[in-house]
């Protein structure tokens, strides 16, 4: 039964992923790829990865979904024009033979990963005691692959500067997006006003949960930019201009003190990175919270873009 | 029961799915995210069958977190489809 | 499970090599303003210090630094490890970082009371990411670490093309970025297949534990084939030319000599340090075969542009080519060492190539500057109004041509030793005709640069004589590279390789000239005078014809460079690959 | 056949889409989507070798379950990244075709 | 009880889901966007509803508060949504 149900779940997905690819209208490519991620979220529940499930929904579903509907309602005029330039069937035909070949080795290789599967599995609820979460994956990102997390948080940093930087030189400083005139009375405005709190109470919990349960800063961190998205969409409060001194050193936040307490670490517990026993749950939820104020911004910054505007005195 | 369950959840997620054929057809950008806006809480419904059937925890979370931002796909609709007309390139260069 | 890793002494500074510079990162994006410069400035000999004494910790123990985070050895955790060749790189980084920033600080800086501007706050951020990035690749024990390293690297270099801001940068910027992207995935399914295969992700574990099977076939055709789209190897550089050669020559600088190395050290990893064990040969030889396109295509078809920054920019994409000539010359059939002193020497290539590279891409940029164009034909004077760039252009090109006693010369002496002693003469024969190839478009740029102007220059833009010797720095260090003797830290056979000093050496490394000169009066742009000369000896014919062949190679080079036909060759090239190893695999 | 080659062999598709996309559609959106398929694919392929190593009372192996997570993360940002890149060429120039090779970075007037 | 419980999950969950099936019809088969936006929102917020309530019985009780919270949530979003869809589908409508 439920393998049937894990069967129709993967040909509804790998049909919406065709559908993105030939679909002649750019806008339900884009409304296709949404569905597809939602299905894609059932189908980590499947999996057993509700941690990953809910990150997939929060990230993908929400965050890329937002920004992929807004980028292409904009470069639909030019849509039409780039879509004459598909390539002719030979090419075609000759690509999806080879695209074909591509996934079926790795198809192959699926088939011949070693029986019984190596795992980790094992090592990690063995070591679990000593950072004192209750999570094993939050334990690999925090404790055992703790330096990928931190290089990662620093990714998105660094991907903030870069679209910042595509802004034209006079704007550098400026407000991102555009100014949002919403009706007060519009049912946008309200959302806006019911929603927030309520995302605001999910984000914590989920940060609180993720030290025991599914969950954790990046998951709570997306589901607090989308709120302060939907903020600023609503026209309830301006984006911040990318000049100011709090948000930037918000920004930077989250990774600072992750290093800072992976240098602890060194005199503490003899290794970057690495917790005292006693103290270990404290300063990894001290790292989480940061970490999730600092993600929340830089994700709802990146998907407001490059400054568009300067505010003129 | 828990058989029952998925079982339903399985049904809903099949309905729903079949809902998507809006999308290829359209005729509207608005058909289009009624489809997905279907597959939201048709989504919803399924992952709770299926948490409240295995116990498996986090997945109501995933199911609240699913519906904390099932308007935000819309939103960003309605706000891109009112901003399109009067935006044309070149504005910024 | 093996026996628990544990960090050796020294070990920290590893953790620094990468942190330093993140840490930096981080505080000048949130200080702003004047502050940026400063921050980049005072991290660059905290940053040469740690890579000094990363190398002088290699060389006195004589073992790999390792440093375990956090304490969670492998699998489980991840460890850092620098051998010597870890350790030679980040050397070489950090002398390149170093004089990009002395460069950069005419270009990038920000006076006194000024109010923050856009381009040197991102161009000092990217810079440090850039180079913590690259610290990360070289030091990292662990596959999917390189992974986030990697798109560390990615989101880094992409900005770097478009700083400027123009349409046509843009687009290149994009092209690099969504090429780049599908590098990186294509690495990132290896990492999960070897996973499955391996039940970690630390490539020392791997080694021992990953045998032959359709699985690891499978991911290593994948990651290598993403890696080389990352590293622009031919025919997968459709983005290199466009973003290399549109960037300001600061960052034109860090994308030729800096950000490829970083995809290209993590093949060598991948094929030396997790693969011993996969039977390469096949794939080994189209690897180099790859490299030898690169070196043909790439040097002639720069000999055929029009402008200095292409030019060096297709140079970039033939010396590419040079660095994966050393795969089938340092393994054996079965998959393992064979040679390492072709190992170093293919190392060496690239130590060598990010200095001469770096130095060229400046001075190009000072001439550009000087002149307000980078014409080639218009380049007449130009080595009367700036002896020091063209100087340390000369320099560069030497270097890389393999005039002794630069690395070139020592990695050419390295694998050419490698290629006799394995009998492979033809990857010989590619080395000898790269020197010429180099020595080609070396000629034509001198050429135009000495000749005397139609009337006196005078420059658009006085050049800061700090600059042009920043430039003259990195291009020097790549000739006198080969003084090194890199024994203690690369594996060299017989501890060094001789700097080949000797008057007999000097001469025979002068032919290739002889032989370039003769190619770029062939193939070269020239005004009229030069064709009309060429006629009158009776040699039209002949340059007729090679135009029509080098304009044959230019339009391939163009196709090759078309969307579709990149992304056909790439999955063209790992379904290849794959079948190379599989066929490599079954006796 | 168990869950994980289900959902294994799945994700290979995708694998397969995604390339197919990538090469062959012309507009950079559709090719960011295709990356965006591609980039699924795989983290599913990671899922079906982390529900393999199930184990110790866990219905999946925790490592690779947090490599994905990690991989989400960065590829949002650079998804950010490349539409940032994208509207702001539409802006610059009114067309974000990648098609054909623009003639490398002309000179800027002097 | 036990038996009772049973038979509200089976009769809620049985009917959310017709009321899903309903929902699809709906979109699929009526004539024009706006009466198709008008079923799916009724369709779909009734069909959750009355899955949540066929849950309720074995959810536990901080379980349960998450269901109807989670309900509330889709009530919320899916009025507000088809309110903003409705908005941007009668603007396409004049101007066509």
């Amino acid at each position: 039964m439920s393998l049937l149900f894990d069967i129709v779940l993967s040909l509804i997905v790998v049909a919406l992923a065709v559908r993105v690819i030939v679909a002649e209208d750019g806008f339900a490519a884009v409304v296709s790829f949404a569905a597809y991620g939602l299905l894609v979220a059932l189908a980590w529940v499947r999996l057993y990865a509700a941690d990953v499930s809910l990150t997939e929904v929060a990230i993908s579903g929400g965050l890329a979904g937002m920004l992929l509907i807004g980028a292409a309602s904009r470069l639909r005029a030019i849509d039409a024009r780039a879509a004459a330039q598909r390539s002719g069937r030979g090419v075609r035909l000759f690509a999806a033979l080879l695209s074909c070949g591509v996934a079926g080795g790795l198809g192959l290789a699926v088939l011949a990963l070693p029986d019984p599967a190596p795992s980790l599995a094992e090592a990690a609820v063995a070591n679990l005691p000593p950072t004192g979460v209750g999570n094993p994956v939050t334990a690999v990102l925090m404790a055992f692959r703790a330096t990928d997390t931190l290089l990662e948080t620093v990714v998105v940093v660094l991907a903030l500067v870069g679209v910042w930087s595509l802004a034209p030189d006079r704007l550098w400083g400026g407000r991102p997006g555009a100014r949002e005139h919403a009706d007060p009375n519009g049912p946008l405005a309200f959302l806006a006003r019911v929603l927030p709190p309520i995302g605001v109470v999910v984000a914590v919990y989920l940060l609180w949960a993720g030290a025991s349960e599914p969950g954790g800063a990046f998951q709570g961190g997306a589901i607090l930019a989308a709120t302060w998205l939907l903020v600023i969409m609503a026209g309830l409060s301006d984006a911040p201009a990318t000049h100011g001194h709090g948000l930037r050193w918000l920004l930077v936040a989250g990774p600072l003190l992750f290093l800072a307490v992976g240098f602890a670490g060194i005199w503490l517990a003899d290794a970057f990175l690495a917790y005292p026993t006693d103290w270990a749950k404290a300063l990894i939820v001290a790292v989480e919270v940061a970490k999730l104020l600092s993600v929340a911004a830089a994700l709802g910054l990146l998907l407001l873009g490059p400054p568009r505007r300067i505010d003129t005195p | 029961m828990n058989g029952f369950l998925l079982f339903a959840g399985s049904l809903v997620l099949a309905f729903v799915a079949l809902g998507l054929r809006r999308v290829l057809r359209g005729p509207g950008d608005a058909d289009r995210m009624m489809a997905v806006l279907l597959l939201g809480s048709g989504g919803i419904a399924a992952l709770l069958l299926q948490g409240v059937a295995t116990g498996m925890p986090g997945v109501i979370d995933v199911a609240l977190s699913l519906a904390l931002l099932a308007a935000f796909a819309s939103i960003a609709f309605a706000k891109a489809a009112e901003r399109a007309p009067d935006e044309a390139p070149g504005e910024t260069s | 499970m093996s026996a628990v890793e544990v960090s050796t002494a020294g070990g920290t500074w590893l953790v620094l090599a990468i942190l330093l510079p993140v840490i930096a990162m981080l505080l000048a994006a949130a200080a702003g303003g004047r502050h940026v410069e400063r921050i980049a400035l005072a991290t660059v000999p905290a940053g040469l210090a740690v890579a000094i004494a990363i190398a002088s910790g290699v060389v006195e123990s004589g073992a790999p630094l390792v440093y375990v985070l956090g304490g969670w050895s492998p699998p489980l955790g991840v460890a850092l490890r620098a051998d010597g060749l870890a350790a030679a790189m980040m050397l070489v980084i950090a002398v390149v970082v170093a004089a990009v920033a002395l460069f950069a600080r005419a270009d990038f800086h920000v006076a006194a009371g000024a109010p923050e501007t856009r381009a040197p706050d991102a161009f000092w951020i990217l810079l440090l990411s850039i180079w913590s990035a690259l610290n990360a690749v070289f030091v990292t024990g662990d596959l999917f670490t390189g992974y986030v390293a990697l798109e560390l690297l990615t989101f880094g270099g992409v900005p770097l093309v478009c700083l400027d801001g123009r349409a046509e940068t843009l687009a290149a910027a994009l092209r690099y970025l969504l090429f780049a992207l599908v590098g990186s995935v294509f690495y990132l399914v290896g990492c999960a297949l070897l996973y499955g295969a391996g039940g970690t992700l630390d490539m020392a574990l791997l080694a021992a534990r990953l045998t032959p099977s359709p699985t690891v076939v499978v991911a290593a055709s994948l990651m290598t084939i993403g890696l080389l789209a990352k590293t622009a190897l031919f025919p997968l550089h459709l983005w290199l030319p466009p973003a290399h050669a549109g960037a300001p020559p600061a960052a034109s600088a860090v994308l030729s000599a800096l950000v490829v190395k970083g995809s290209f050290f993590l093949v060598v990893r991948l094929w030396f340090a997790v693969m011993p064990a996969i039977p390469g040969g096949a794939a080994a030889q189209l690897l180099a075969a790859l490299g030898a396109g690169a070196i043909v295509v790439g040097n002639l078809v720069a000999l055929r542009q029009e402008r200095l920054k292409l030019l060096v920019a297709y140079s970039t994409v033939a010396q590419i080519g040079y660095l994966f000539l050393m795969f089938p010359l340092a393994l054996d059939a079965s998959g393992r060492l064979l040679s390492g002193g072709a190992l170093a020497g293919g190392i060496l290539q690239a130590m060598a190539h990010a200095t001469a590279k770096a130095g060229m891409f400046m001075a190009a940029g000072l001439m550009y500057a000087a002149l307000g164009h980078d014409r080639i034909t218009g380049l007449r004077g130009i080595a009367r109004a700036q002896p020091l760039s063209v100087l340390t252009f000369a320099v560069g090109g030497l270097a890389l041509m393999g005039l002794p006693p630069s690395g070139a010369y020592a990695a050419k002496e390295l694998l050419l030793g490698a290629a006799s002693a394995s009998g492979q003469w033809w990857w010989g024969l590619v080395l000898q005709a790269g020197g010429v190839l180099t020595a080609a478009y070396l000629v034509l740029v001198l050429a135009h640069a000495t000749a005397a102007p139609d009337a006196p220059l005078a420059p658009r833009q006085a050049i800061a004589r700090g600059r042009e010797l920043a430039a003259l720095f990195l291009a020097l260090t790549s000739l006198l590279l080969g003084l090194g003797g890199w024994g203690a830290l690369l594996p060299i056979p017989g501890g060094s390789v001789s700097p080949g000093l000797s008057l007999d050496g000097l001469m025979k490394s002068l032919w290739p000239l002889l032989g370039g000169g003769v190619l770029a009066l062939l193939l070269g742009r020239w005004d009229e005078r030069l064709p009309r000369a060429l006629a009158g000896a009776g040699l039209g014919a002949l340059r007729r014809a090679a135009l029509v062949g080098g304009g044959a190679l230019v339009q391939l080079d163009e196709r090759l460079r078309r969307w579709p036909v990149a992304g056909l060759s790439l999955l063209l090239l790992t379904i290849l690959f794959g079948a190379a190893l599989a066929a490599g695999g079954s006796p | 056949m168990t869950a994980a080659e289900i959902f294994g062999l799945c994700g290979a598709a995708l694998v397969g889409v995604g390339v197919y996309g990538l090469v062959i559609a012309p507009e950079p959106l559709r090719k960011l989507l295709a990356f965006n398929l591609l980039g699924g694919g795989i983290f599913l392929l990671f899922g079906a070798v982390a529900r393999r190593g199930a184990g110790a009372g866990l219905g999946g192996d925790p490592v690779p379950q947090a490599l994905v997570i990690t991989g989400l993360v960065v590829a949002v940002a650079a998804t950010a990244l490349a539409v940032a890149l994208l509207l702001r060429l539409f802006e610059a120039s009114g067309d974000v075709s990648l098609r054909n090779d623009p003639p490398p970075a002309p000179e800027p007037e002097s | 009880m036990s038996l009772l419980a049973d038979l509200l999950t089976i009769v809620g969950v049985g009917a959310g889901a017709f009321f899903f099936l309903a929902g699809t019809v709906g979109l699929l088969r009526f004539p024009d966007t706006l009466t198709r936006l008008h079923a799916l929102t009724k369709a779909d917020n009734l069909g959750l509803g009355l899955i949540v309530l066929g849950l309720l019985p074995r959810a536990g009780l901080s379980g349960g508060l998450k269901l109807i919270v989670i309900w509330a949530l889709v009530l919320l979003a899916s009025s507000s949504a088809s309110q903003l869809i409705a908005r941007v589908a009668h603007r396409g409508e004049r101007e066509r």
